[in-house]
């Protein structure tokens, strides 16, 4: 995929519901757009936001701590803190603006790569750094921000998602649940069962599919030949695209979601059009696959930047909020980095915990054969340094 | 009235529609289970009395059903799946092993999943492919999983209560061509603990091992050899994770020998589990190795050639008399 | 689901290229139909078939004998020859239509419902009946008449059909293939699959999906909130919604499709809309989900006897021919039964065979076994009447 | 030059090139094995050298990749299809199982289904959940299906050639922490059968039985025990279904002790069925009960506890002396 391409997929009018076209990237619906690249407010008819400077500075207070958390993370990867870091760089605007539309008795899916989801949920930073540092499979309780544990098995969560939002109808629940997925997922079978199950029950659910161009070495285009917004409409509810760097949009257009979804018309797919800017991890290397220019090209488009210019030609920030967020983002960066460093590796015994709720037999026998064993180095002359070793 | 002689299809039923008067988060989910009341009718009656918010036809599709059931739990109900036959399962079987078997420990304990997967499953009863599959094994060798069978009414109505209590997921496997046989239920009686082997028929002389359908097959055999003069011991396992070893062990101490006898290919089943496991732990008791009788390493047969394939009363015997000549 | 509810989706303008609607059910293209129900001849801005007099009367014969087929294998069940019968009454149009549509070179995935198209592609009916019978998983060779093995698994074929598709496109041939599934299988994840993998790899496959507005107990709303041909344009392909009981109208549908899949234009989706006239097998009690009614009122657009009236009208067809197809029939019923009767049960050690094309050494250990334990029985005393009885 | 260095990935690389020059109808797929190569590099530079039209990226699917793979082969292709990690399988499982498994049987042998599929797995990489398990006995229990695992680059190199070449559907596991390991490579060697185990150390007091990532292991471990001693066999079964039953009874029947060591959980796992099997064939040879050394049954752990998780040298020199004290 180069550029020009990504470019000439990018549809030219705008609209709530759905186009019409098929099999061909005419008439598609522009993207819903709020603030441009350059950091001007504009218009749109179907969607818009009215925000106080206090909440747009929040938004940016938002984006500039997530992307500083993001970069200490891979920094911290570097450093051997760290197994593996999934990057959002470049995608603080659709994660912050679909965060912040939400509501406390939301609930939300994730996948592995909605660290600025998570911090608009109130989860820790630094509780989702254990996972990729090895200690645990997912470190916070879902349930103490309704935020659930990232999901790597690509698509999973979607149907996840969609029976949660079964269970808040049930309930007679006005809250709404919020599905994260990526461009590459939406191939997987379980993303189409979970739009025909939220479509047949009509559940209360946005799935919030991040385009960012690429599932790891693949554009795009290995996944569909039409938008993928278009999707939604042979399932029977409405797709949008938005501009994924655009959180004013972003906001504005998943709150609309959730706000149809609470008023019990069921669920939209939103295409937020963004853009890795990173690797797929820090496992990855993009220059074996994807072009620098393309990358060039899509930091114009910066969500962090474009509010930036926004705030201060409107008047709506001056140096001292920037130099205090500066600081502030300084700490952040320290505080997860000494939690990082300070997070004990797990006790070994941990291996036979939480297996199951109600136990198992054989859990139980293997627990205890494992702690004799362990016990049987530490008898040993060399005073059990060798139980380390046990490789 | 609290004893009756009922069908194990039937006593399932009843357990579904008692876990449902009991408990108003129980759902059961699956495709045709509503107006139709499942295909071998199951869940007859249940939509009627209960709503299609609570017993829900669900789109064709196995992965979606386990993946909604998952969300559902996690909001707070208890699903009771069905999956329509057993070579059904597998495009579920994603959901089931990467997600429900393990987002309770991915959760460090702090969500459970109480999900009852019902799977009816095995041979006998004539039909086209995918319709007579034994894949309990494939669902054991996953951590995370429980995985019991029935073979009588009062396991089927019993079992049935306990897993929907439990608070971990479970397969369930249910007879299927057993279930027209009738046998009592007592629903006042106390239950015994769900994963516990039970000594169907006491012997001294050998152990037979089975559960589910194979259970009948494995008393039937039993009653032939004791024509013979051979006194076998018959254990219905119930649970094939956790196996009840203990209950294994023991009775092989006793006896010296062992038969397990399942459905399933022999090949990485259950009975190796089984054997290797009594193997190791009752080395000095045994006076044979343990034998193993079940399905060939070849698909499930079309229907006239099952009666071939499937463990009968003569292979049972068979191995039984092998056992017996070391 | 009732008649109404069925009604209500049917839509109301016509279109080659899928419409627009999203969320509701307006403006939906109506179904193509070139011969009414009661017999009438009708224009289609898009689709049209010329056909000869002998080539009608050709499609009322395949209609007619697949329908006699057919009921003598749903008697042959009940009188306990066949295990199950999969019965295709009501939809011999959208089978004939679509099956007449194809070419020699092309392929065919099946679920277990096509007997019609296997009657087109020139597969012995009495070899469909194998596995209905029990003797095997399967009969025919499929590559002798390019008609793949019935799929019992629903959606799987889809995929095989469509990596079948991938490789007529690798090897340059203009042969087309054509995946049959049904309203129900439309909810899976592997059609879903299927229509990404041929979108993105412009596969030349027709997606015929007959809806036949049930899946088992399921009224197709439990599958879908839309019409069904509507999904497919949002994987970027077309999807057109054909009179199923219209043997004209799916003649020209598929064949059109079929067209575009040999230019190298991708896939296409068919709905034909269509009804289960019969139990969903011969295992099914349909009374105990849906009303007479709705079986009634589809009586009235039978296939069979529309295309009887067109023919009697136009004076295509006199009496001869209709008493010596009767005759055909009869003959066909005769030998079918025959066959069918005179089907031996496999050798007990089929078991073995043809799991392996290179052999497998557990494969071999087990046959052998299994023969001396069938031997020992032949040498007891009794003359080895026990074998047959090793249950 | 005929003999080379290679480490596995490498020699696996190699193995798929020269398979793609031999036979135009060859052909890779999965998800970004084209111009990135692969996750591990394993197809490292092929779509540069045969296109996009051989070398190709999917959907990110796997059922899809499956399940196109099969439609490919019916069409005369010889699909390698990648699977990107271990614990993303599961999506194509169902093709797998119901279909690639069985078709071949249910054509009556009309048609052939020659489809590889590639899974690095196993543990040791440090990696996040999903990206280290070791599902093997849940292919092997599948009649249709063969399981194979190269522990070295010889192996890697010889086994993919015969792989391909052969019409069965071949479900073949690359011990991905061994991927770099290196060792010697003869691209001109005549190799022995795909499905016979190797004598890797020839020893006589205990059979040590492994495949891929744990041969290392049991050779490190048979060199400590060597020192002390002790002699140890080890052998490389290669081939989890089939098993080559003959080459573990012929060495247990020498040694009279096996060990048997995998990575998978020990329940259900490939050592059950050898040890069922070996106990049964050799049941008066057998000093000791056969013993398994293996994971637990929990779902693989964080990294940070895999080396406690993953047998290790200490572990099977444990089982060994257990063995030993019988
Ligand atoms: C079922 C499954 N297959 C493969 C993978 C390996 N994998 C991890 S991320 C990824 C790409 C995902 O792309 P996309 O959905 O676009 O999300 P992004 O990473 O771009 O946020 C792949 C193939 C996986 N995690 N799960
Ligand atoms: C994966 C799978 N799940 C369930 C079944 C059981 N089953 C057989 S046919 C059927 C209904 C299929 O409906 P549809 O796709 O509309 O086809 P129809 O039978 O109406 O032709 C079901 C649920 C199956 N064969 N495969
Ligand atoms: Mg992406
Ligand atoms: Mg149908």
């Amino acid at each position: 995929m180069t550029v020009e391409s990504t470019a000439a997929r990018k549809p030219r009018r705008s609209s709530k519901r759905t186009g019409s076209s098929a099999g061909k990237a005419v008439a598609d619906p522009q993207l819903v757009q709020l603030l441009t690249p350059e950091g001007q407010r504009v218009e749109h008819p179907d969607y818009d936001v009215d925000l106080t400077p206090e909440e747009l500075r929040g938004l940016y207070r938002d984006m500039v701590l997530t992307r500083r958390f993001d970069a200490e993370a891979t920094a911290l990867q570097r450093q051997g803190e760290l197994g593996l870091w999934a990057s959002l760089l470049g995608q603080e605007a659709a994660q912050i603006g679909s965060g912040r539309a939400l509501r406390d008795d939301d609930y939300v899916f994730p996948t592995y790569r909605e660290h600025g989801v998570a911090w608009c949920r109130g989860v820790d930073p630094t509780n989702l750094l254990g996972m990729f540092r090895g200690v645990n499979h997912g470190g916070w309780d879902p349930n103490s921000n309704n935020f659930h544990l990232y999901t790597i098995v690509i698509g999973s969560q979607t149907l996840h998602a969609t029976g949660y939002a079964m269970g808040v109808a049930k309930d007679g629940a006005d809250s709404a649940v919020i599905a994260y997925f990526g461009d590459g997922a939406s191939s997987q079978g379980d993303v189409a069962e979970s739009f025909t199950f939220s479509a047949v029950y009509n559940a209360p659910v946005v799935f919030f599919c991040q385009n960012n161009q690429w599932a790891i070495s693949e554009p795009t285009e290995r996944q569909t030949r039409v938008p993928l917004y278009q999707r939604a409409q042979g399932y029977g509810f409405p797709g949008v695209r938005v501009d994924g760097n655009d959180v004013l949009a972003c906001l504005a257009v998943t709150r609309s979601a959730l706000e149809r979804a609470r008023r019990g018309e069921g669920p939209t797919l939103v295409e937020a059009f963004t853009y890795r800017m990173g690797a797929h991890t820090t496992s990855d290397d993009p220059t074996k696959y994807r072009a620098d220019e393309e990358r060039e090209a899509w930091e114009a488009k910066d969500p962090i930047l474009r509010l930036k210019t926004y705030l201060e030609n409107e008047g709506h920030a001056d140096e001292a909020f920037f130099a205090s967020l500066e600081e502030e983002s300084e700490t952040l960066g320290k505080r997860v980095r000494e939690a990082v460093r300070a997070m004990p590796d797990p006790d070994r015994m941990a291996i036979f915990e939480n297996i199951y709720a109600d136990g198992h037999a054989l859990v139980d026998e293997e627990r205890a054969q494992f702690a004799a064993y362990q016990a049987s180095f530490a008898t040993e002359s060399d005073g059990g340094f060798a139980a380390g070793e046990g490789k | 009235m609290t004893v009756q002689k009922l069908p194990i299809a039937k006593a399932i039923n009843e357990s579904l529609r008692k876990a449902m008067e009991t408990d108003p988060k129980v759902l059961i989910m699956g495709e045709d289970v509503g107006k139709l009341g499942g295909v071998f009718r199951v869940t007859d009656g249940l939509q009627k009395d209960f709503g299609e918010g609570r017993v829900i036809d669900t789109p064709l599709a196995e992965s979606g059903i386990v993946g909604t059931a998952i969300g559902l739990a996690l909001r707070g109900y208890r699903p009771v799946v069905e999956i329509q036959f057993d070579g059904f399962v597998f495009p579920a079987y994603d959901q089931i092993v990467t997600q429900l078997a393990k987002m309770h420990a991915r959760a460090l304990g702090k969500i459970k999943l109480p999900v009852v997967v019902r799977i009816p499953y095995g041979g006998g009863i004539g039909a086209v492919e995918h319709h007579s599959e034994s894949p309990e094994a494939l669902f054991a060798h996953v951590p995370g999983l429980k995985v019991v069978s029935p073979s009588n009414s009062s396991d089927a109505y019993w079992m049935m209560q306990q897993a929907i209590q439990s608070d971990d997921p479970i397969i369930y496997f249910e007879p299927k061509r057993r279930y027209w046989d009738k046998s009592d239920v007592d629903t006042d009686a106390i239950p015994g603990p769900l994963h516990k082997a039970r000594t169907v028929v006491a012997g001294s002389d050998l152990t037979l091992v089975a559960y589910g359908p194979m259970v009948k097959v494995c008393v039937e055999a039993a009653a032939a050899a004791a024509e013979e003069g051979k006194s076998i011991e018959v254990l219905d396992l119930r649970s094939m994770s956790p196996i009840d070893f203990d209950a294994v062990q023991a009775s092989v101490e006793k006896t010296g020998r062992l038969v397990v006898v399942h459905e399933a290919p022999v090949f990485y089943g259950a009975g190796a589990e089984i054997a290797a496991r009594i193997t190791e732990r009752s080395f000095y008791h045994l006076e044979a190795p343990v034998l193993r009788v079940g399905g060939y390493h070849a698909p499930y047969p079309p229907a006239r050639l099952e009666e071939e394939y499937l463990p009968g009363l003569d292979r049972v015997l068979d191995a039984v008399d092998r056992s017996l000549a070391y």
